[in-house]
């Protein structure tokens, strides 16, 4: 058996999401090598958009920044944060990557503040390009590590669009339909939405995970139609290939997982 | 949703108009120093960053205004990151569009400022990226708005200041995203003439629209080149002289962020900054030795290992983005 | 005394009104031989856009198209229509120049159709960029030739707006305030406009023109406030640069006013 | 005011976003030929011509089009002369959108198809230039409408198909104007490469937003060029691969209008053309000889003089741009 942390667990199986020829708007960090190994290893086609301009880039090293120069190694287009956002807003975009400090069941996820807005315990960057993405793009994917206090039934802040109060709700809101959540993985799990309720469902556990760890580390009732699948664990290419060409620096895979 | 968030940065569209009608289009000099650039922001100003948080920012710029000591402004923290981090670190504004603040994205978050924003010091009004660069495309575009499809349904709508409307086409509903008209611009680029045409490489972020939308746009530049430079190739022409009111050279003006195809970012004086700034004590040791104890920029530069230092970066940048690889 | 045909006349006429410094959109024909010839004598920072795109070019001979590479010669930048009109729509353009095959006394121009809209008599290409110009600039001045047919007193279309209705009918309808129609050269006098009623208004004649001669070439009431000035004749240096520098090849000023 | 103008070329956003959606961002090769690309446009088809009227039009591609005897299209007669005059001759559409037809600005306008269009053959809808290019900047925006400041209180307005919005910021009055989705646009380019990435050098006029805005891009190009040839510079990317459908190498493609900084304008022929248009019977001819009798655009181009000719348009055109006066 291959050896491997939660981060590079959480990057190979986000890996694999992708069709060939898919379109993602990617951050920094986890996305990034995720988005990376795929193009390696699954989707060879992918399109990798950048918020700050760049769009198809051949990434020689994992950005910094989602503006940095690293996106811009021979990529096809540098233009602006507008052409990006109106590229998603035109229905070109099929995913979009996010992380956050608070999520809640139908996937809204809170990156603005902890506690009350106007004087916070703790205050986050905010949206950032997350809403625009999350409004606009088809699908949106989140990494994001497993925790009670990350899973929660009530968000303080919705920094950035799920399902918000449910079916439908989406759409009376003005967003565009047939968009919205549709996995999020974590170091103990991945979860898909159920079609029916919105809500956050579980798919399938990671290797020696138990469904008790997963409720133990989730703030709300997490929905399991029926035995939920083994997740396939990082195979040893996947390995091989983010360690030696995704992060061969180790920016990534060798942060912990907070 | 009714939003609840300041409406701030906003001009009736007429309003602008005759500003701008006013507005000098003769090709004349407008080259001068970094105190006289500075001298351009006033109490209660608006101000706009260009770049993209730690790329292509006007570092020297607001290191001048710093040691200034501007105050009470009002300021766009757009994709921002080390350009308003250093504004709040000075104290210069007291209210603030939000959409993406504090952290360095990858490298982590400076502490002290982080419970500077947590402490209510500045009242913010929330916005994500995409609609900050919608609303400076509004004004570029000579509007009060702009109908978009973001940001609907969230907290982040409800602490903004837009307003929803409905296409007279579709009935669709729009969050209609109110231009924002910045009193003072600051871009820096790769290449300016005096007059202010100016050449930007790489991503442009939002600086077209914010050069075109801003009353007063000073600009920073790596170097002086002549008027032929654009007329020659007016595809390098990224932003046109009647909307530049300063042109200031300020060679590695952008370090210790990233200036494309120039020089890379230093990783590691951002470490030490956001070090320094676990707490206030070391912070504000750091921002006196390299800021407030220092003449110019220059000396700055020096601080941080000068000419051996920039050339590594150079050096970084080429295998970065020429070399698509590090050696 | 010089002499001149009734295009030069136009010509040098409309060279003399703009200040040094002021921004003008230009179309093809006699609007830009005299911006090229204002430039030359009365305004050399002039600047100079064409809605196809291009700004501040030196112009190296007569465009016959706006978009043609004349207007590309050494021009400071080649962007897109929408860049001019947002240009204007902001407010940076003095001065647009403009033609039309009818005018009212308010300044409203017709270059759409002659009789009814559905099965006209004669079509005409329309506003073209026309109607921006006039809504959005700050100055509309007209240079054509006079002629009772175009001069009428209810044109068949409103392609482009004058004054419209009267006093505050450009306010009511939307447009921005403080614009409208500042200037009618022809070839027998220089108009303005009355600014209580936004009629049009007799300001100077030219030479050799009798009040009689204009009237009789004028559908509608002209507002006479008092003996109108003389216009001042074509220069001697004027006309010289004009057959020299501005159209050697008398692409225009050899053409008849129709 | 109502406009009663017919909206042409308008969808909903929604239906545009599933239909990008579904086309593919795979990087392939989409090289072909005229006939096969003329056979994109089908019956109905909404089709927009990219340039300026007698400035990098794809005569090429129309010429083929109306060899192919197509029928029932409508157009966007937007700063367009030579274009759509062609598309007229032809009788290929039967409604357009029309901001700027029939004349050749400058050089007069063809009688016969003035004619035409007094005939009432073609059902028309009023717009202007800026209007028709905000039209495609709402759809390459994802957008139905944007709100402009022009065409109020016209009858421009009145036969348009607009509608007036007021602002939720200022009360102000708008135009808004409708989005324009092409079903297809044929864009003439400096360069492209196999996978639809494509160079524009000079006015752009609205090519950008077109492209972003058609379900189907057709690009004919000068020549072809390796892709290197926009990674190593991305300034030269006008239009990106994945909204084109068809490239097809057409060299000396614009002939007889002007190709920026590549060859000028054939003002002798364009005369002539307008010479022949003077009555039915001699343009019939000049459409035989010129288009209907020809195999291909080959045959044209030696019509009307070959590689010499061709070669002292070149020269003009170095003669304007270049050197800056004719010699």
């Amino acid at each position: 058996m291959n050896t491997y942390n939660d981060i590079e667990l959480m990057i190979c199986v986000a890996s694999r999401i992708f069709e060939d020829g898919a379109s993602v708007s990617v951050g920094t960090g986890i996305p990034c090598a995720a988005v990376m190994l795929a193009q390696k290893l699954y989707a060879p086609n992918i399109l990798i958009t950048f918020e700050a301009g760049a769009v198809a880039p051949v990434l020689p090293a994992m950005p910094i920044s989602v503006g940095d120069s690293t996106t811009m190694h021979k990529a096809l287009q540098t233009g602006s944060t507008c052409d990006q956002m109106e590229m998603i807003q035109r229905g070109l975009i099929d995913y979009c990557f996010l992380g956050g400090a608070q999520i809640d069941s139908y996937g809204n996820i809170n990156s603005t503040v902890i506690g009350d807005y106007k004087k916070p315990k703790v205050r986050f960057p905010g949206s950032g390009g997350a809403n625009d993405f999350a409004s606009m793009a088809w699908r949106i994917v989140m990494v994001v590590p497993h925790s009670i206090r990350r899973f929660t039934n009530k968000i303080d802040f919705i920094t950035t669009p799920g399902y918000l109060t449910g079916p439908g709700a989406r759409e009376q809101a003005g967003l565009p339909p047939n968009t919205g959540p549709y996995k999020i993985i974590t170091n103990l799990a991945v979860m898909g939405f159920d079609e029916e309720t919105k809500r956050m469902m579980l798919e399938s556990i990671h290797p020696g995970v138990s469904i008790d760890d997963i409720k133990n580390n989730t703030g709300f009732e997490l929905i399991i139609k029926q035995t939920p699948k083994q997740t396939e664990p990082p195979t040893q290419e996947e390995l091989r290939i983010l360690r030696e060409e995704v992060d061969p620096f180790k920016a990534v895979i060798e942060r912990k997982a907070e | 949703m009714e939003s609840i968030g300041e409406l701030l940065g906003f001009h009736h569209p007429d309003e602008m108009r005759e500003f701008f009608r006013k507005k000098s289009k003769k090709m004349t000099s407008k080259l001068t120093d970094l105190k006289q650039a500075v001298s351009l922001v006033k109490e209660g100003d608006y101000i706009s960053i260009g770049g993209f948080g730690t790329v292509r920012i006007p570092t020297a710029f607001i290191h001048e205004l710093l040691r200034a000591k501007k105050k009470n402004l009002i300021a766009a923290c757009f994709t921002s990151n080390v350009d308003t981090d250093l504004l709040a670190a000075g104290k210069t504004f007291n209210k603030a569009d939000a959409s993406y603040i504090i952290s360095f994205e990858a490298l982590g978050a400076p502490k002290v400022l982080k419970k500077y924003f947590e402490s209510g010091s500045i009242q913010l009004t929330e916005w994500s990226n995409g609609v900050m660069g919608w609303r400076y495309k509004a004004a570029a575009m000579g509007l009060s708005y702009l109908p978009v499809r973001s940001m609907l349904g969230t907290d982040t709508q409800k602490y903004s200041a837009a307003k929803e409307v409905t296409c007279p086409f579709t009935g669709m509903k729009y969050l209609a995203v109110p231009a924002l008209y910045p009193d003072v611009a600051v871009i820096h680029v790769h290449a300016a003439d005096i007059y202010g045409n100016s050449y930007i490489r790489g991503v442009l972020v939002a600086d077209v629209d914010i050069a075109k939308a801003s009353k007063k746009v000073i600009i920073t530049t790596e170097k002086i080149v002549p008027t032929e430079f654009f007329r020659d190739n007016p595809q390098n022409t990224t932003i046109l002289f009647y909307q530049v009111d300063a042109v200031v050279v300020t060679p590695y003006g952008s370090y210790p962020c990233n200036m494309p195809y120039e020089y890379f970012m230093d990783v590691d004086h951002l470490r030490e900054f956001l070090k320094a700034a676990e707490d206030e004590k070391t912070f504000q040791e750091y921002l006196d030795k390299n800021i407030y104890n220092c003449n110019d920029f220059y000396e700055y530069l020096d601080n941080c290992g000068g000419i051996r230092r920039l050339e590594y970066l150079k050096d970084l940048e080429s295998q970065i983005i020429i070399e698509g690889g590090l050696r």
